[in-house]
């Protein structure tokens, strides 16, 4: 096995991830209600076709795909819907959700399949049946994986990355999977392949997760061309582009896809989660979510129904500490803040990170000084030190001709900052502002 | 169902923030200069002392009339003001000191928006400003020896009046012997070694080479120095004067002259590598470095100045907004890298 | 637009419309020779009197001048002048002369000097131009006097080659020296803006 | 002892620097050199000019002006001007592009300080003709050399939150005064030894 | 940045004018400016030149120690071409003449030769002129006449403190830095701080000896073999 890192810059922050490394994956118990926000993926929203009374099973569809870049969302435990209506979400602000009162008394049981058995499908039946399970990407970014499955027109998709980096600091999610679940995950390559018509796929972990490679090399089915790589520890080397230049020395083009240099990259959980559909016969409506941090009292991996309530789940875990200061869904370096606990736990929530007091204390912004240490870190090579002077003046066609796009908001240029200047945040919002003047443009 | 909810904070991604800070920056480089300073009063006495304080002194009064609120505390204006401290020769009377001081921070610093904005070093620009100015106190170098407790020149001279030049037992550093009076017997006996770890007449800072080295070392090992700036300087300057060297020894200085005489080594680890005012990116800081090298030898072989770091590193500032444009990182993705798979 | 009282036309260049303090026009002599009050004076005065000679002509005959070639003319004027003051200063004050050196030959290429014929000599009467042009010119005088005085106080230790500090004064060479130009009058710059922003600001206050 | 070309050339360009040294070629410094793309045109623009004017400087002293030496600056000036002009138009026709790139520049030089500074110092310094070629050509590498590093740092500084009262030329000419002083270090350069 | 020329608008309402009027008016503007500057060229140019040659006489006075009589030579390819009247127009840069001063006005007893020469200063020409006895290789005095050297510092060599012990030395000079002469009449003690001006100064001397000295020597051993 090879340690590799292709891929330059990046940072090296303290991963925290001996906090719940060590513990196995529990089942968390069923919440009062929980709360489907129609609203989880990227792409269209799905559209809700139950109405305030319903009563629903476990995996019952409660809302379908609107739209081909759109999954249906199902129901995640057994209950009647309560209210369809506006409900805090987790990225801020309220959005349409479904609320179903959990049957205190029903047994939640597994249930007669849903879907089909995937080895009688053909490719087609295949992705469709992908889109029908409701299976977006579970690294974070929750894009419609049944898309990704049908490459564009003229790429040929040649090797499958499955990505077990999970380089973000705190999160544990892909690697208990990877301990806890191995077979389901070979199972699920298994079926990537087939679904892709690709021989061969390669699993990117970090070196730091030892036991992790160790359980997928000895479950490792003779029949099936995986190779295990380990990869050195680096933020962000679960990023798409990194990952692939880490494995196999390509450079993905400016504004281009994976699938441009015949790749495609599934997270872990992903593929896990197509297994575990296919072998349940259940749709996507639970995933194992790390909670975790300073903040909670017993960090712990769960098997969290998607819908669940944070103020529920972080109870689950003992509760905040005194001192706890910030709940970040997601990992500390992406993730987004949430103060609202009302908010639910969605298909791409990888972990909850509660950060104290003394993590989290804010630092007051100085000019730059520039010291350059942004661009060592930029793992794409852009120069935030000029993107940032641009952004402060607004100057946002001189940005996007500096490569914004390219910007993929890893955070790298925040976290090296010496004066604490929020970089990769005015990027994010000079991209809002871009698309902003395009849409009014076209 | 009521769990006792702290007031819980958004703050933008990302939640982590790595370990270095403008202040720490600063501040480290301020500590690592007590060595080169301490070195300087054991040799220059308390005059390397006294001269010291009054540029940063100078530095320190316009940051506070003129600057924003709270900005003293980021440490850079006291760098500013050793820095120039050390640049200066120990006799010279404070007040010139203090001029060179306000003028660094006012004219060099405050007009271009404070911290981080100025295109030029400003303990090198009041420097330039003070040789300028007052280019007889300037260039006259006390001689070693004698008492420690003893002024090395008239320090204490009233404010706009002359220094007294009795007060002051002359020599001349080894780069102007080298320029001026190379078949001189004090040029003949001028070794490396004198210039390493000796005492030579010289600016405040510049005696202390080896622990200037150490320090810079530091720095460069904690990032918080740019390493590449000085690597490039020195690898010139030797590659330019052992060109020089090669071809006529009797004209031109031993690479390891040019590398130890002078203030080559302050400017290099400390003036060169400001972060404000050397490139960001790492090609261009080779080429700010290799420029710097390059016209130090210029200005000291062919110039009619001994020295000539001061004035490299000052034109090389201005070049750098020219360098970060050409050297712009080639973005991830782009170019002529190989893109689909054989 | 109101026609303009005479003193108006007089004083309007003198300082609010300054030559080289407001428009930053002939800045090199300004910048050049004003390395002592004296120097700036007789520059100075060798511009008034270019200024106002062309002024003169050239309002006087604009009716003459047609418009295609008047730049041509008013070059021709203004280097005619130049050369007579050129030659009156080396034959009669050749120590000045060898001072302001080839600078006065180089007003013939001052802005200010034909901006004023292009914008004002060429239309206006002939009195009226005449105003304007003693105005500009003590304006420019000015100008220059306030840089040679900055310049030689710190430069020489003196004021029209008065000792100011004694003998034993170090006197700040940088400022005789180019870079002293430039400093000294982005140093009286800075000191007019704070000025006109304080006046500003009070002006705001007083209003709100 | 007479200068070697190439110190004629080197001299002109960084010792004796017509812009920051002589104030010569101020208002283009100051007007133009906002942007490093129009600096450097404009630079080339005026190397041309430079050159133009080196060669009928030279023709005028040395066939023309003997006869009438007071004619001097009117005769500089007027041939000057009328050379530009024709050059620019011959240009606009030949060369659209070049005129494109330079072109607008032409005008604004032609009642440029260096122009004439040049021809003047190159009559006091009795240049013969090579030398005076060289002069101009290190005269105008040298405003070039200033324009561009003044152009690239007003590129940084109009980013940069200058106090209200150092905006604009205050800023610009301090900036000028430290790059002034910076080329001090040329100071004899190549003339000792 | 977009850099089209705009073309101004035409104004519509100003007549043409005949290209014979614009002809004729820059013509008589020319020729009144013209006529303009002949009559004060006339006025001025007698001064000009004199104030240009009294300045050199007064050095060569001065250098040679107020002589009774002045003597003008044209250096000439190999040898000193003796000038009937003395012709103050000097030539630095080529050293094209120099100048014999006599103690008596009958020319018997020569005081020695002022000679004026330049080189590149700090920043431009440093000229100088200094008068040299030819028989004992002595400077008899020296005279800065123009250099742009720094105000204050460089401009030391034109002051006494520097010029005075100059005078005496034998040429070749060599300069020294002060307090680290030997004591030979060759040494001239440079300017702290200066040093570099003033060791231009003392090459001056050692230069326009070298190029001018094979010929006042020729000359000299003519006039005094003839005697």
């Amino acid at each position: 096995m090879r340690a590799l890192s292709l891929f330059r810059h990046g940072v090296h922050p303290p991963d925290h991830k001996t906090l719940t490394a060590e513990l196995a994956v529990k089942r968390m118990p069923f919440p009062a209600r929980v709360v489907l926000p129609l609203s989880q993926h990227a792409g269209n929203p799905a559209r809700c076709i139950v109405k305030v009374g319903d009563h629903v099973e476990r995996g019952d569809k409660v809302a379908e795909a609107d739209g081909y870049v759109s999954v249906p969302i199902h129901a995640s435990a057994t209950g009647t819907v309560s209210e369809i209506g506006l409900w805090p979400h987790p990225n801020g602000g309220y959005q349409p959700a479904v609320t179903i009162d959990v049957d205190p008394y029903s047994a939640q049981t597994r249930r007669q399949r849903l879907l089909p058995d995937w080895e009688s499908l053909d490719q087609g039946a295949l992705v469709k049946a992908v889109q029908e399970a409701g299976v977006v990407g579970l690294g974070g970014a929750a894009f419609p994986t049944h898309v990704k499955l049908v490459p564009p027109e003229g790429r040929k998709v040649t090797t499958l990355l499955v990505n077990g980096c999970e380089c973000e600091p705190y999160l544990t999610t892909d690697h208990r999977t990877m301990v806890d679940y191995p077979e389901r995950v070979h199972l699920g390559i298994r079926i990537m392949l087939e679904c892709l018509g690709v021989k061969r796929a390669l699993v990117g972990i970090e070196l730091n997760k030892a036991d992790a490679i160790q359980r997928m090399e000895e479950t490792k089915p003779a029949d099936l061309d995986v190779e295990i790589m380990g990869l050195r520890v680096r933020y962000p080397q679960g990023a798409e582009k990194m990952l692939i230049q880490s494995l196999l020395d390509r450079e993905v083009p400016s504004g281009g896809l994976p699938a441009d240099v015949g790749v495609i990259v599934q997270n872990v959980a992903s593929i896990a989660t197509i297994a575990e559909a296919f072998e349940t016969g259940l749709p996507l409506i639970e995933r194992i979510v790390t909670v975790t941090g300073n903040g909670v009292k017993k960090p712990a991996n769960l098997i969290v129904p998607v819908g669940t309530i944070l103020e529920d789940l972080i109870a689950a875990c003992g509760g905040l500490t005194d001192d706890a200061a910030e709940v970040v869904l997601g990992g500390p370096m992406m993730g987004t803040a949430c103060a609202n606990l009302q908010a639910p736990v969605m298909k791409g929530t990888t972990g909850v990170v509660v950060l104290t007091k003394s993590e989290v204390r804010s630092r007051e912004q100085q000019p730059c000084i520039r010291c350059g240490h942004c661009l060592d870190s930029c793992p794409v090579f852009l120069n935030p030190q000029l993107l940032g002077n641009l952004a402060k003046n607004d100057e946002i066609q001189e940005m996007t001709d500096n490569h914004l796009w390219d910007c993929m908001l890893c955070g790298c240029c925040s976290y090296v900052c010496p004066s604490n200047i929020p970089l990769s945040q005015m990027f994010a919002a000079a991209k809002d502002s871009a698309r902003r003047a395009q849409a009014s443009k076209a | 169902m009521s769990m006792k909810l702290p007031r819980l904070l958004v703050t933008a991604s990302p939640h982590l923030k790595g370990p270095a800070s403008t202040a720490k920056i600063m501040w480290h480089v301020t500590w690592s200069l007590l060595p080169v300073w301490g070195v300087a009063i054991w040799w220059y006495g308390p005059s390397a002392f006294l001269v010291v304080v009054a540029a940063t002194a100078g530095c320190l009064l316009p940051e506070r009339l003129f600057g924003k609120r709270g900005s003293l505390n980021d440490g850079s204006c006291v760098i500013t003001g050793i820095l120039l401290g050390l640049t200066l020769p120990p006799g010279i009377p404070l007040w010139m000191a203090f001029v060179g001081g306000f003028f660094s921070i006012a004219f060099g610093k405050l007009v271009f928006g404070g911290l981080g904005q100025n295109a030029f070093n400003p303990a090198l620009l009041g420097r330039a400003f003070l040789q300028a100015s007052f280019p007889v106190a300037l260039t006259t170098w006390p001689a070693g020896g004698g008492e420690w407790w003893r002024l090395r020149g008239d320090n204490f001279a009233l404010p706009l009046m002359r220094g007294d030049p009795a007060d002051t037992v002359t020599e001349a550093t080894p780069l102007a012997l080298m320029k001026w009076d190379r078949e001189s017997e004090a040029a003949q006996a001028l070794g490396v070694d004198d210039l390493v770890f000796g005492m030579t007449g010289g600016s405040v800072g510049e005696g202390a080479a080896i622990v200037i080295l150490l320090c810079g070392g530091y720095l460069a090992l904690r990032n918080f120095l740019n390493w590449r700036i000085p690597a490039s300087i020195f690898l010139s300057v030797a590659v330019f004067s052992g060109l020089l060297h090669l071809i006529d020894a009797d004209r031109f200085a031993s690479p390891q002259f040019m590398l130890f005489s002078g203030g080559l080594m302050l400017g290099a680890v400390y003036m060169a590598t400001d972060m404000v005012t050397s490139p960001v990116t790492n090609r261009a800081c080779w080429i700010f470095g290799f420029g710097i090298g390059f016209l130090t030898i210029v200005i000291r072989t062919w110039g009619g100045l001994p020295e000539g770091v001061m004035y490299a590193i000052l034109l090389m500032n201005a070049l750098v907004p020219f360098l970060n444009r050409w050297t712009q990182p080639r973005v991830f993705g782009t170019g002529r890298k190989k893109g689909a798979p054989a | 637009m109101s026609d303009p009282t005479r003193s108006e036309t007089l004083f309007r260049g003198v300082w609010r419309e300054n030559p080289v303090m407001i428009h930053m026009l002939g800045l090199c002599p300004a910048l050049a020779v004003t390395n002592t009050v004296m120097n700036s004076i007789a520059m100075g005065m060798a511009t008034l009197f270019v200024l106002t000679g062309s002024s003169l002509l050239v309002s006087t005959f604009k009716r003459f001048i047609p418009h295609e070639v008047r730049i041509t003319t008013y070059i021709l004027i203004i280097a005619t002048f130049v050369t007579i003051v050129d030659m009156s200063l080396a034959a009669w004050t050749p120590g000045l002369h060898k001072a302001l050196g080839a600078y006065i030959a180089l007003i013939v290429v001052n802005c200010m000097i034909l901006g004023r014929q292009e914008a004002y000599a060429s239309k206006q009467s002939v009195g009226r131009a005449l105003l304007d042009a003693l105005g500009t010119g003590f304006g420019f005088i000015i100008a220059l006097v306030m840089m040679g005085a900055v310049r030689e106080i710190l430069g020489s230790g003196s004021f029209l080659g008065v000792s100011l500090f004694g003998d034993n004064f170090e006197p700040w060479l940088v400022m005789v020296l180019p870079p002293g130009g430039f400093l000294a009058l982005g140093f009286w710059l800075l000191g007019l803006n704070w000025w006109t922003q304080r006046r500003e600001r009070r002006a705001a206050e007083g209003a709100a | 002892m007479s200068d070697s070309l190439f110190g004629i050339l080197i001299g002109a360009m960084v010792v004796n620097n017509f812009t920051l040294y002589y104030f010569l070629g101020l208002c283009p410094f100051m007007g133009v050199s906002g942007r490093i793309a129009t600096a450097v045109r404009m630079g080339m623009a005026n190397i041309f000019v430079l050159t133009l004017t080196s060669i009928s400087a030279w023709i005028l002293n040395n066939f023309v002006l003997p006869h009438a030496p007071f004619l001097r600056v009117i005769s500089f000036i007027v041939v000057i001007a009328s050379l530009v002009q024709i050059v620019e138009m011959a240009i606009k026709k030949l060369s659209p592009t070049l005129f494109r790139q330079l072109g607008i520049f032409l005008p604004l030089i032609t009642t440029n300080c260096a122009i004439l500074g040049l021809a003047i110092f190159q009559t006091n310094k009795a240049y013969g003709f090579f030398e005076g070629l060289f002069y101009a050509i290190g005269a105008g590498l040298g405003l070039t050399l200033a324009l561009v590093l003044m152009a690239s740092i007003r590129e940084e500084t109009d980013r940069a939150d200058v106090p209200r009262i150092a905006r604009g030329m205050a800023l610009v000419l301090i900036i000028a005064g430290s790059l002034s002083l910076a080329f001090m270090g040329f100071a004899g350069l190549l003339s000792s030894a | 940045m977009s850099e089209t020329v705009a073309t101004p608008p035409e104004i519509p309402t100003r007549p043409e004018v005949p290209a014979w009027k614009l002809v004729l008016t820059l013509g008589i503007a020319g020729a009144l400016a013209g006529l303009l500057l002949v009559f004060v060229d006339q006025a001025t140019r007698e001064q000009i030149a004199e104030n240009r040659r009294k300045a050199v006489r007064e050095a060569v006075g001065e250098v040679l120690g107020g002589p009774a009589k002045v003597v003008s030579f044209a250096v000439g390819a190999d040898a000193l071409v003796r000038e009937a009247e003395p012709n103050y127009e000097v030539d630095t840069v080529a050293l094209n003449r120099v100048f014999a001063g006599y103690a008596d006005e009958e020319g018997k007893q020569l005081l020695g030769f002022a000679l004026a020469y330049q080189r590149t200063g700090f920043q431009d020409a440093i000229r100088v002129i200094f008068g040299y006895d030819p028989r004992t290789k002595k400077v008899l005095g020296v005279k800065v006449l123009e250099h742009k050297e720094t105000p204050g510092l460089g401009d030391a060599i034109e002051k006494e403190p520097f010029l005075g012990p100059i005078r005496g030395q034998v040429v070749d000079l060599v300069p020294v830095k002060p307090g680290d002469g030997t004591g030979t009449e060759h040494e001239v003690d440079t300017i702290t701080g200066a040093t570099i001006s003033s060791q231009w100064v003392v090459w001056i001397i050692n230069e326009a000896v070298a190029k001018a000295g094979p010929r006042i020597d020729a000359w000299l051993a003519q006039a005094e073999g003839g005697r």
